[in-house]
């Protein structure tokens, strides 16, 4: 018997502009001790059905068809007081958004313990243990002092580890786990893959795992099931999809793998795109408004110098405080870190989880100041600056953060977070163009003109993702700071997305700080690296140089460690060479 | 029997010195007794002085009470008397009553002699403000040093905390604002009174609600003043009874003629006399519980006559303007106090309605009354509101504070804001202050009264009644009196 | 999205628009706010007589109940006052004032919270300590002590005369100012929480202005509980019109608002005479029962996750 | 921490100094307190005499002089009309106050969670639609009218309760006298508590519940349910927890008003407070005793805008209480 299996499963959203169905029609089955994987399009409706499965959509959203069966039990339409006893303790949930999903006023413990004496039969004092317990193995340092902490003291990969020690504390029979290794570098991926997996072959535990990443897809899952538009399009053995898709959007996905092992020049594109309701175009830059300068602009720098240097900066966050200074517990986030990034390149950060990535790149974005050191940009040390001095030349720094849903004003539709900052620094003559602008930077990151007038609660992972990016990008930025920009898109819209800075690089000389977990994108997007670990960094130097003969040992294990993706088919795919 | 009595405030001191108010009179009926006091019908009837006997036109003798003890346990004598009576006249608050008299003569143990400046024909009314203090009591000084009888109005003195007269209830516990426990006096002198309650507690309840509540709930067994608006659902209850005497407070509006040119016309005057339906309001607004005057004096005090009546007219008043040559009417402003007198800012508001009738439209704002004194000192409206009763139970007192020409000097007028001025009332009533020939007084008075009324002078409206409220079981209606401190030493519980 | 929409177009295709078309309790109970609001507005035409027109009133239709009852009146259809007002034109004429008061002063108490809360919030630090006392400050000097302060000032300036042509322009002031700390400092509160949260700091990036920031982003996620204190102050505000009436310092005693209608008939309740404070009571019940239901639904409204669909 | 309080005071002693300046340059327009201490009938010589004495036509700068060297040693001045030390009468109305605002902050408490939660949680059910039509006519109902109602149905009518004053006391230390500790003086409170709770009650049901309503929308209750959680683990502390954030704030301003004027109650209830004591005191001008106790209430503002920080910054730790950076 099947451990758990969907049925025909439709799911709408009803508004007041029409129905919008995001699944229609999903089957599959997930069997004891064997991991499905669940790749597709953003937006497909992948984390809906998890959502649908737990009976936890989101309000409108509802259930228009189709059952749910667990160990045989039908579970769609369960009274509440039976699907929670099966919520925790039979099906583990791992939620995309880590940042979101703990909640802010209690600390890791609580949250932690809370779950396993919900769902098991252990006392206090068990409990703890195996919270702690649970902590170390999803590789968090330090778990004794860690737990006591709050939410927003981790990190963005940290919190989603804690999702995930919470999802498989109380012992489930099911996990799903949507997208649940974004924001983690490969050696900690690995080990929670690794995780899951034997959690899945020794006690025959069933897992559902939503990801873009087709190396996790070929590492560790048994069978595969592909989405496109709410709709499951081809699901068979891992092998079998990852060599020998059927379905062209199977196998145009699968050539949009980023390699790994040689640079391109661009991404290669996806071009199946069946119903064509959002269309990608490649940007004209030169005609583009993107492509305008303002006269506000900081033109003295010429590409191939110094835009950005990083001065030995510092920066400490208390983890206890006392009274008394000597009681006083710091984490050093960021230890005497000096880099530059020159006009018109893309400088890559690396490393661990919790390594100070996210810390470095808000004190050059001015949202904490360092503790010393000093940031120039453009040769002006705007980490001296008054606010009011550094207001005019924050629009030429932009961030796309790491968390785009929390990044966003929840009480604010889509098309006006994007064209506020359009508005405020003027960017644009009339009311007319500023929307015609917005239209255009949706259309550009693959969403269409018709998402603005939703909020951002209303949007996948990767749609929100795509929504901050559009709007780092509204203000005209020189300096564009990602934050793991597409850790939660498809490696499709990825392509598209990538290759869409790319663009702006080449024509405007657009310079970025490029932060992710992702080697291949790494090595694809950027053209100087450095490796940073426990707010250090260890080591920088040319893209290629460094994946070629990294130095470091830690570099060393960090590459050893990208899921290898062998046996990937990519012969008869559609390739463009740039 | 216990008899727990609420009232509208509390003493403010223990000070029967202190503060001339209703509130001390009350308390001094209770815990000490006069020379004299008034009996219901206005009559005089000995206390500690057991006869009295004029010796000339100045002098009056007392005899009195032989055997009376303290409550400290000290003998009462003409001493005391004497004490208490040069205490008083060192009273801010007292002094203006004490002032036409001389001295304080004793003639013996238990004879004193009341000696005043002029022939004074209210040596008697007076009488009743002096309560004999235990004056052994108040010799010497108290742990912070200061004299024991010393008198101060704002300071914690020992005779504002402690008491020893001769009356039959001693304070037990007090806490101002709050309660004040009495218990009967063991040695009470008069073995005569009726009075069967041997422990009071007052408790003052401000909120006219809450008092009619606290009686109705069985909570209190007395309550005083009683709102006109619950008379009717207090006279129906069939667990309480109520008594009620015609007041001796008389409500007025004065009319400033100093502010507006035309209240200098006594036509203008008239015909607001005649516009206001005094009648109407004792009616509605005080629910019968006022007595619809046209003069100070009220019914049983001297300068009081039967002839001058109620005037109301609105054609009447109409004509009148005209004839003063207002017919297109005045704007006025007007002002009253808000918790002063019973109903006063609804009954201001009534009579800026009637006058609106005749074309006087008024401007109306009532306060509380630490507001409005000041703006009355300052005589801040054209009309403006005041209520009085004579410290003396006498008519002349009236006039001499409301009617007569302010004068600064000799402090006449006191109460005047209107300025109305006729040298000839002030003659009669100076006159009078001095007649001991009660019938000749009498006519003094009354004429004094028929000018005011014929030159409308100011706007009577009512004198307000007193009604008090309590038990089937407290036997009210013998101990009370319009001057509104029931003898409740004498008071009955079954 | 044609960007050269009327701006009816605009209103009538908002969510505002189109939840408010949909909701039946919104929709009567807007009606009925606006029939109050017309009622007063036209209450020279709906009723027999001024109340405010002294001339008109006579003591001796003092206390007549309403005509349904046993006493009843038929120039009084819902029975007269003490001094002998018709209840409904008085409810009517009243209403006028006290709407004015309560909505003005509800709205000032606003604005000056929210400015200052958003300012000590966000500022933080000496101006938020600075402002913080402020507020305690103006919480220990209630609306009655200020108002005592506004008028003696007034009287000493302007003088005492005046008064009553600018009575209803202090009271909105007296009552707007003394209750601002209120939402001061739950907007203070709120922004603390917010402004740690990753979107302000977008903002930030995003180089916006610090008043934009407060005003455009974190003020809309506030709302919520000025939505709830707006609509208790504004009952509040009635109220305390009318208490203020009590010191001299509300409107005319001649010209009686909705609260100090009330409020006159506190003393007859007890007595049997219920009218006089039940039925403008009830009035007002009404009255802050629509306020509240309209701001309940707005509330629910302008946040975009309870969206019903 | 110790900082932050050290702070805190310095502030309340600057605050309580400016109410104190304020008020003295209004005290002479709440009226004249020489008139309350003498009979109407007192002549303006007398009066103007004891105004001499009593030091009130003293040039401004003389009386505050004298009050602030008063003050520096604790000693606010005389009241009028208790003839007591203003700190003493402010002291002695303070338990009666407090247990006041005790018995309806239990009320409220016990009332405006659950309920609260409940419209919160079951927004269609009748009852909620009850409780928020009822907490309406809570809220526009007065105070006043609201106290002589019970009065007058448990008074009168049913006589099952004492309708005035604190009822039996016992003395626990020093002026505090309580009666939480006598059945008669538990009986007494229960009126007035409800009274003074019927404003706030609604209220603070109306704001729990627009609170929680957003907190149960949020990610991360969403994720406690995926968690398997009780729900009333969810509902009764996770959520409440966030929701009691703001309801916390408006609940500490609410709290201090309570214990600052429940002057409505106090009056109808002739409970012995402080409320009424105010009000008595500028019914009398007692001008000493209005200061003082203006001064106090600033006090009383700032400790308990303080505990509220302090609580808020312990709920909340991603606030960082002023001062401790
Ligand atoms: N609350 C909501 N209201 C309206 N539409 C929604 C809501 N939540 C999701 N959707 C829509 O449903 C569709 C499916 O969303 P879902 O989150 O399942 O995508 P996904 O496959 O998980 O994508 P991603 O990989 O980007 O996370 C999307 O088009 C999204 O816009
Ligand atoms: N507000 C904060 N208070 C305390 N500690 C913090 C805070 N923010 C970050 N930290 C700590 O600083 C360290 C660096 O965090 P940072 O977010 O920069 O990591 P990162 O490199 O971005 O990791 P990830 O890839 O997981 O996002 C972590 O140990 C984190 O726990
Ligand atoms: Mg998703
Ligand atoms: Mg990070």
């Amino acid at each position: 018997m099947a451990l758990l299996e969907v049925n025909n499963l439709k799911i709408e959203f009803p508004s007041r502009h029409g129905v919008a169905v995001a699944v229609e029609d999903v089957s599959f089955e997930v069997n004891p001790g064997e991991i499905l994987g669940l790749v597709g399009e953003s937006g497909a409706g992948k984390s809906t059905i998890g959502n649908a499965i737990i009976d936890l959509l989101s309000p409108p959203g509802r259930v228009a068809g189709g059952d749910v069966f667990l160990k045989g039990e039908k579970i769609s339409s369960l009274p509440a007081s039976r699907i929670r006893q099966i919520r925790g303790a039979e099906i583990g949930f791992i939620f995309q958004d880590p940042m979101t999903s703990l909640n802010p006023l209690f600390t890791v413990e609580e949250q932690l313990m809370e779950t396993i004496l919900a769902n098991l039969d252990v006392t206090q004092e068990s409990a703890k243990q195996k919270a702690l317990n649970m902590l170390e193995q999803v590789g968090i340092p330090e778990p004794e002092i860690r737990i006591k902490q709050y939410p927003h003291q981790f990190s963005g990969g940290m919190r989603q580890r804690v999702g995930i020690a919470i999802a498989l504390s109380a012992d489930p029979a099911l996990i799903i786990a949507d997208e649940p290794t974004t924001a983690l570098d490969v050696s900690i991926q690995d080990q929670i893959l690794q995780l899951i997996r034997s959690l899945c072959k020794k006690r025959q535990v069933g897992c559902i795992l939503v990801t873009h990443d087709m190396g996790v897809i070929a590492n560790i899952t048994d069978r595969v099931a592909v989405m496109y538009q709410g709709n499951l399009v081809e699901s068979g053995t891992t092998e079998q999809i990852l060599q020998r898709p059927e379905h062209p959007y199977t196998k145009s996905l699968i050539s949009a793998v980023p390699r790994a092992d040689v640079k391109l020049k661009r991404f290669p594109l996806v071009n199946y795109i069946e119903k064509a309701s959002v269309g990608f175009s490649q940007i004209d830059v030169s005609n583009h408004w993107l492509g305008q300068t303002s006269a506000s602009d900081v033109s003295s720098v010429a590409k191939g110098e110094d835009l950005l240097r990083v001065e030995h900066v510092n920066l400490r966050f208390i983890t206890k405080n006392a009274l008394l200074a000597k009681n006083r517990r710091y984490i050093q986030a960021s230890d005497d870190v000096s880099f530059t990034v020159k006009k018109g390149e893309t400088f890559g950060l690396v490393g661990e989880s919790g390594s100070g990535k996210s810390t470095i790149a808000r004190v050059i974005a001015g949202i904490y100041p360092p503790e010393s050191g000093r940031i120039f940009f453009a040769d002006q040390e705007i980490s001296a600056m008054s606010e009011r001095e550094r207001r005019p030349i924050r629009r030429q720094i932009q961030m796309v953060f790491q968390n785009p849903y929390s990044s966003m004003n929840p009480r604010m539709r889509v098309q006006d977070i994007i064209a506020e900052p359009i508005y405020f620094h003027k960017l644009a003559g009339s009311r007319k163009e500023v929307e015609m602008i917005v239209g255009d930077l949706l259309d550009h990151v693959g969403l269409g003109r018709r998402a603005g007038i939703k909020f951002p609660h209303e949007f996948s992972g990767g749609q929100r993702q795509r929504i901050s990016i559009a709007r780092a990008l509204a203000t005209r930025p020189q300096l564009l700071i990602c934050d793991e920009p597409t850790s939660a898109l498809d490696v499709s819209v990825q392509a598209q997305i990538l290759n869409l800075l790319k663009d702006l690089q080449d024509e405007l000389g657009l310079t970025m700080l490029f932060i992710s977990h992702d080697l291949p994108v790494i090595r694809q997007m950027c053209d100087r690296v450095s490796v940073m670990r426990y707010g250090k960094i260890l080591e920088q130097n040319e893209t290629e140089a460094l994946f070629i003969s990294p130095q470091h040992d830690y570099t060393k294990n960090l590459l050893a460690l990208i899921p290898h993706m062998d046996h990937l088919s990519r012969e008869g795919l559609m390739v463009q060479q740039g | 029997k216990t008899l727990k009595v609420a009232y509208d405030a509390d003493p403010v001191s223990l000070d029967l010195h202190e503060q001339l108010s209703g509130g001390t009179l009350q308390l001094s009926h209770m815990v000490g007794d006069p020379l004299v006091r008034w009996t219901q019908e206005l009559k005089f009837e000995g206390r500690l002085a057991e006869r009295w006997e004029r010796i000339d036109d100045r002098t009056m003798r007392f005899y009195l009470r032989k055997g009376v003890k303290f409550h400290s346990g000290n003998e009462f004598t003409a001493l005391d008397v004497k004490w208490t009576f040069n205490r008083l006249r060192t009273s801010p608050d007292f002094k203006a009553i004490f002032a036409p008299f001389e001295s304080a003569k004793v003639v013996d143990r238990y004879t004193i002699d009341l000696v005043t400046n002029k022939p004074y024909p209210l040596l008697l009314n007076v009488a009743t403000y002096v309560f004999p203090l235990d004056s052994k009591f108040y010799t010497g000084f108290d742990e912070n040093g200061k004299s024991k009888d010393a008198l101060v109005k704002h300071g914690n003195s020992y005779a504002s905390r402690n008491f020893s007269g001769t009356g039959p209830f001693i304070v037990t516990q007090r806490e101002q604002g709050v309660k004040v426990e009495f218990k009967r006096y063991d040695d009470y002198w008069d073995k005569k009174s009726p009075g069967n309650v041997s422990e009071i507690i007052l408790t003052p309840i401000k909120e006219d609600a809450t008092r009619v509540s606290a009686l109705l709930a069985g909570d209190v067994d007395f309550i005083s003043p009683v709102p006109p608006t619950d008379y009717d659902r207090l006279e129906k209850s069939d667990k309480v009874d109520m008594v009620t005497l015609d007041g001796t407070r008389i409500i007025t509006f004065q009319l400033n003629q100093k502010r507006v040119e035309a209240f200098k016309n006594p036509k203008v005057r008239l015909a607001i006399d005649y516009a206001i339906n005094n009648a109407g309001i004792a009616k509605k607004l005080m629910k019968g519980l006022g007595t619809p005057a046209a003069q100070h004096s009220p019914k049983g005090y001297m300068g009081y006559s039967e002839d001058i009546k109620l005037r109301y007219d609105l054609k009447k008043a109409k004509q009148l303007m005209k004839e003063a040559g207002y017919e297109k009417g005045l704007k006025v402003t007007m002002m009253a106090p808000n918790n002063r007198y019973v109903n006063d800012a609804k009954i201001a508001q009534a009579v800026a309605n009637m006058l609106a009738k005749i074309n006087i439209q008024v401007d109306l704002k009532t306060m509380p009354k630490a507001q409005y004194w000041p703006e009355f000192d300052k005589r801040a409206a054209d009309i403006m509101m005041l209520g009085w009763h004579a410290d003396t139970e006498d008519s002349a007192n009236f006039i001499e504070f409301l009617a007569m020409c302010p004068n600064s000097e000799t402090g006449f007028g006191q109460y005047n804001s209107g300025n109305y001025c006729n040298p000839e009332v002030d003659k009669l009533v100076l006159q009078s202050s001095e007649e001991t020939d009660l019938a000749k007084r009498q006519t003094l008075l009354q004429k004094a009264e028929k000018i005011l009324y014929d030159e409308a002078a100011f706007i009577p409206l009512h004198w307000q009644d007193l009604a008090w409220a309590a038990k089937k079981n407290v036997q009210l209606a013998p101990v009370v009196n319009v001057m509104n401190f029931p003898y409740v030493g004498d008071l009955v519980v079954k | 999205m044609n960007s050269e929409q009327s701006l009816w177009g605009r209103i009538s295709n908002s969510n505002v628009f189109y939840h408010f078309v949909r909701d039946k309790v919104a929709f009567i109970s807007a009606s009925i706010l606006l029939l109050i609001i017309l009622a007063a507005i036209f209450a020279p035409l709906l009723t027999s007589h001024n109340p405010n027109d002294l001339a008109t009133l006579d003591v001796m239709d003092g206390e007549i109940p309403p005509v349904w009852t046993e006493e009843g009146d038929e120039r009084f259809l819902l029975g007269t006052d003490d001094q002998g007002r018709d209840i409904l034109s008085a409810i009517l004429y009243g209403a006028r004032v006290s709407l004015l008061i309560g909505i003005c002063a509800v709205v000032l108490q606003c604005l000056l919270g929210v400015i200052i809360g958003l300012v000590a919030g966000y500022a933080g630090g000496r101006v938020d300590s600075l402002l913080m006392r402020l507020a305690d400050i103006q919480l220990s000097f209630s609306s009655l002590m200020l108002a005592i302060i506004v008028l003696a000032f007034f009287r000493a300036f302007v003088g005492g005369d005046l008064y009553s042509q600018f009575a209803m322009v202090i009271l909105i002031f007296v009552i707007g100012v003394a209750e601002w700390p209120q939402y001061a400092r739950t907007i203070r509160a709120c922004v603390l929480a917010e402004k740690e949260k990753e979107y302000v700091q977008a903002a930030q990036v995003m180089g916006f202005t610090t008043v934009r920031i407060m005003f455009r982003h974190i003020l809309p996620n506030c709302l919520s509980p000025i939505f709830v204190i707006s609509t208790v102050q504004i009952a509040n505000a009635i109220i305390s019109e009318a208490a203020l009436s009590f010191l001299g310092l509300g409107m005319p005693v001649t010209q009686p608002s909705l609260g100090s209608l009330i409020k006159s008939g506190f003393d007859y309740l007890q007595s049997g005479q219920w009218w006089i404070t039940i039925i403008p009571g009830l009035f007002l019940i009404v009255l802050v029962l629509v306020i509240n239901l309209l701001g309940d639904w707005l509330r629910d409204v302008l946040n975009p996750k309870l969206y019903k669909g | 921490m110790i900082i932050f309080l050290l702070k805190r005071l310095l502030q309340a002693v600057v605050v309580m100094f400016i109410i104190s300046l304020i008020g003295f340059t209004i005290k002479d327009s709440l009226g004249d307190p020489v008139r309350e201490m003498v009979g109407e009938s007192v002549s303006e010589e007398e009066r103007e005499a004891l105004r001499e004495k009593l030091g009130l036509n003293d040039p401004f700068i003389v009386q505050y002089g004298r009050f602030l060297k008063g003050a520096v040693q604790g000693d606010l001045g005389q009241s009028y009309f208790y003839k007591k030390p203003v700190t003493d009468v402010i002291l002695s109305k303070l338990p009666a106050t407090l247990e006041l605002v005790f018995g309806a902050t239990l009320i409220i408490i016990f009332f405006s969670v659950p309920l609260g939660v409940y419209c919160a949680i079951k927004p269609r059910s009748w009852l909620t639609k009850f409780i928020m039509g009822a907490s309406i006519v809570g809220i526009s109902v007065p105070v006043f009218l609201t106290g002589i109602f019970l009065m007058f149905i448990f008074g009168v009518i049913l006589d099952y309760l004492p309708v005035f004053g604190r009822g039996e006391l016992i003395s626990v230390w020093g002026p505090w006298e309580t009666g939480l500790f006598t059945l008669d003086g538990l009986a007494h409170l229960i009126l007035p508590s409800i009274t003074l709770s019927s404003l706030m009650l609604p209220l603070f049901i109306r704001l729990i519940r627009s609170e929680m309503t957003e907190v149960l929308h949020s990610e991360y209750i969403k994720f406690a349910w995926a968690k398997g959680l009780d729900k009333y683990r969810i509902w009764f502390r996770l959520a409440l927890k966030n929701t009691m954030l703001p309801v916390i704030t408006v609940g500490g301003v609410q709290i201090g008003t309570m214990v600052a004027y429940t002057i409505l109650t106090e009056t109808v209830f002739q409970w012995p407070g402080m409320g009424f004591m105010f009000l008595e005191a500028i019914n009398r001008s007692d001008t000493p005793l209005i200061i003082g106790y203006l001064v106090f209430v600033g006090l009383i503002f700032v400790i308990t805008n303080t505990l509220v920080d302090l609580i808020y910054g312990f709920i909340d730790p991603t606030i960082k209480v002023a001062g401790g950076k």
